[in-house]
């Protein structure tokens, strides 16, 4: 069902737990839904530092929260904008057809945190 | 090597080596179409018909009220539609469960695109179905009421009698005669199948749940019930089901079968030991448990449990990774991103629906099975607990 | 021992032994539900999937649009069934001919008990269609061609890519999309099976014809042909056919296809030599014994012949108490007494139709065997005319 | 699919041929239908001494023709006329449910072979 990729970072997901002082934080998902995701990043001269989330969900909304923290460290805020849920989904390798939502959490969740991040210290 | 340990029976079963055995032969050598006129198809033929004998006398019922089909999804399409549209000069109204199968709501989706009016009950918090919302749903132009033996998600077991009885006194009552079906898929194995203690018209059987090989089912169905053939061709099973018969698959159905019942108490008893031991240990290990589907009233072998904060897909995995097959909901249906419609209409929260675990245990099952399950699901839950935003949340 | 042959390979093959080889690890070991989430049941999942790809590459067709069904009869159902209800908005009218399977022509009953209109096209003394018959059949309210690739009976095979061309061309004319669907169950291990070469959107297979499994089909549905499912439930077979898949007759059905594609050259010429040889020698010692069919247009194992003055099923019998298996008419339904509805339809006489018998080679088939039969067959042809009383008459 | 008797009857039908002398001669069936039988009796006394058969037909018509020929061999006229298509069946040990119609030809015959007779030598 899932890639050998997808397995690796749901058996052993980096970047997880909360973090207390981040910069920005986003949320995308419903607990109605079977899928929350939390996306919490820290931001330094314009780059993301730090990425780090929350999941409740399958094993691909882990998967793919876990690979997105990844992709995001040491990009630019707007080349972090620029990661699409495909994008995430590529990452790993594919996902089942029906598994394609997940991913959108992850970019949904990245977005708004970087969002957050904006609305917190305006440009 | 890693621990295997099979905790989900009633999605499927292993083949039982005796009803493999019995079918080996109809492969390559004894091979014949049973139409056929020559000694090698007669033999064929006559295997067939021995089978028929063999379920109808679990069923109790004549053998040629018994019809082989492809699975219990064809079992229960060709039940709904073939007396929907035999009897459809009667009436147009068919009552169901919102807990059935997707196999007869699907159905009854079908049945209303042609025109049927299908009242999907409700069940209450163990997911029982009320006698008397049966008998308040018939009206005059009700021709079927289909509602299943046991749940396949919860294990809750229906009055399938009692409802019997309300559905001959109701129809005579309106002056119409009303049809009752059972799915009786979970049923086989651990309960009375006898269609005439059940009281039903039609009744739904799946090879593949009773140690039979997959791609079998039995139909039974009533003399003197209205019946369309929906699979139509040649004149086989008494013009009931077309198509050339799979000799072995038949064959090795019976023989499970026959085996099943014979083994009916004692697995029950050792399944039930089994599933209360696994139930008993996951509440004492772990917070936040909740046991889904009635305390008593639901098959020997179904422990099914709904775990706060966390994704039933991702235990799974979890489970997998150490060697533990286990179900979220149904297993027919990975497809389906909704939560369980059988939960749901139990009324539990969507978001607690997600977290459900189906355990369902087999005579091949140990307590070292069960200890081992519950030496690794306190870490499991532990460990996506941690991941999970809603852990905090909810304790808090 | 008393001698075996088989010659009834259009009723149905023993499983090819690589066939079942391929099967048995699903029966009790590999058992998982190919829905369910665990690595067992992920082994399942892809075993379907690889064969759905194996049987994809020999229709020259996306895997996507492969169907597993219960048998040739369920495939030949779903097809008309499925695009009839879907496409009833656009017409009522469907096209087929007085030669297919009762599969085929059972079910265009069963839809005109549904108000669709259907013209059974005639054939020819051979038992070909007329290409020309089917385009003028079509009307602007006809949505569904389906004519056989090759006979059952007589083993005629139709002019499909041609009739293809025409049900496109017509289909502009009359501003409709007309969808063409073809019966191939006698031409697997015969014949080419693209169904681009073929111009078919729809193709029916049945396993146990081609040395797989019985209980087992395959429908190709080209991408964007109009597909109401006729077996509802679950998500499986992607939303086309729901109920939990036979893994193993799947598995078996994809080897057989497989090795019956590889082994179609030699085997077709095999046959051919020795179907040729038993026509030839039946000619030459048995007086008033007709061929029937196309003399050259027919499958390279069929020999259907009929003999004045007896009648078919006491042949059949005699030639059982001599080991030989043979066929008279469809072995799908002995249980009809009717003569054989294709025969009737190549403007047979009935009293000679009910003399006709089926001889369809295999790959195990010797010289010697053919030899054995025209050593039996003209004593028992011989001890029948000589108890008929017909004979005498027609001779004199 | 037949019981051993009926097969027994099939492969060796006793009293078979015509009987160019005969003093009833009775048809049954069609040659359009599959099933045409000949039954010819020899009346001696009023008895049957002596029935013969041709049948153009199934297993099952062969064997009912064989089997009634046997039956009727020293009966009285009336007491011929008593035996039913039931009764061959079941001399045989019975008959596939689709064969039944195969029963009802040798009655049949047999019948018309003593209308025959009668017709003939008028009591
Ligand atoms: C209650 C119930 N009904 C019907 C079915 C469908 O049977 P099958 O898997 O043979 O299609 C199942 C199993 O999937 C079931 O559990
Ligand atoms: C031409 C044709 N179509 C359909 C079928 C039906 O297939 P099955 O025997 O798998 O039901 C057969 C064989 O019986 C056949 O010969």
């Amino acid at each position: 069902m899932y890639s050998d990729l997808v397995m690796e970072h749901f058996s052993n997901p980096r970047n997880v737990g909360a973090m207390p002082d981040a910069d920005g934080v986003g949320s995308a998902g419903n607990p109605v839904c079977g899928d929350v995701m939390k996306l919490f990043i820290r931001v330094r001269d314009g780059r993301i530092e730090d990425a780090r989330f929350q999941t409740f969900g399958c094993g691909a909304a882990i998967a793919t929260s876990s690979m997105v923290t990844e992709m995001v460290k040491g990009k630019t805020l707007d080349e972090a904008l620029d990661i699409s849920n495909k994008a995430v989904a590529e990452a790993l390798g594919g996902l089942p057809p029906t598994k394609m939502h997940c991913s959108n959490l992850a970019a949904e969740a990245l977005h708004r945190a970087i969002e957050d991040y904006r609305s917190r210290a305006p440009a | 090597m890693k621990r295997a340990v099979y905790l989900d029976h009633a999605a499927t079963t292993p083949v039982h080596p005796r009803a493999l055995e019995a079918m080996l032969p109809f492969f390559s050598q004894r091979y014949g179409n049973p139409s056929s006129v020559y000694s090698l198809a007669q033999e064929a033929r006559q295997a067939v018909e021995e089978s028929r004998v063999a379920v109808a006398d679990i069923l109790g019922c004549p053998a040629r009220d018994i019809i082989f089909t492809s699975g219990g999804t064809e079992s229960d399409n060709a039940a709904l539609k073939g007396v929907a549209f035999a009897a459809r000069e009667s009436g147009n109204h068919i009552v169901t469960s919102a807990i059935e199968h997707h196999a007869v709501l699907e159905t009854c989706r079908f049945l209303e695109k042609f025109g049927f009016e299908v009242t999907y009950l409700p069940v209450d918090e163990c997911g029982l179905v009320r006698v008397e919302d049966v008998e308040k749903a018939i009206t005059q132009s009700t021709i079927l009421v289909s509602i299943m033996l046991a749940n396949n998600e919860v294990g809750t077991i229906e009055p399938i009698a009692e409802i019997a009885r309300v559905v001959k006194d109701k129809s005579k009552l309106v002056g119409s005669r009303v049809f009752l079906h059972t799915d009786a898929v979970q049923g086989a194995g651990a309960l009375d199948l006898d269609v005439n203690e059940l009281g039903v018209d039609l009744l739904t059987l799946s090879s593949h749940k009773f140690y039979g090989p997959k791609g079998v089912g039995i139909l039974y169905v009533r003399r003197g019930t209205p019946f369309l053939p929906q699979q139509s061709g040649g004149a086989h099973e008494r013009n009931r089901r077309a198509g050339t018969e799979n000799v072995a698959g038949i064959v090795g159905a019976a023989a499970a079968l026959k085996l099943a019942a014979e083994r009916r108490q004692s697995n029950g008893q050792q399944c039930q030991s089994l599933r209360d031991r696994l139930i008993a240990g996951i509440q004492l290990k772990i917070k936040r448990a909740h046991l889904s589907g009635h305390p008593t009233i639901r098959l020997p072998n179904n422990a099914s449990l709904c775990f706060e904060y966390v994704e039933g897909e991702s235990i799974l995995l979890n489970l997998d990774f150490a060697g533990v097959a286990a179900s979220s909901g149904s297993a027919c249906t990975s497809a389906s991103l909704e939560p369980s419609h059988v939960l749901m209409a139990m009324g539990i929260p969507e978001e607690l629906a997600h977290g459900s675990v189906r355990f369902t245990m087999g005579p091949d099952n140990t307590e070292e099975d069960v200890d081992y399950v519950l030496s690794i699901m306190p870490g499991i839950i532990e460990k996506l607990r941690a991941i999970s935003p809603l852990t905090e949340a909810g304790e808090s």
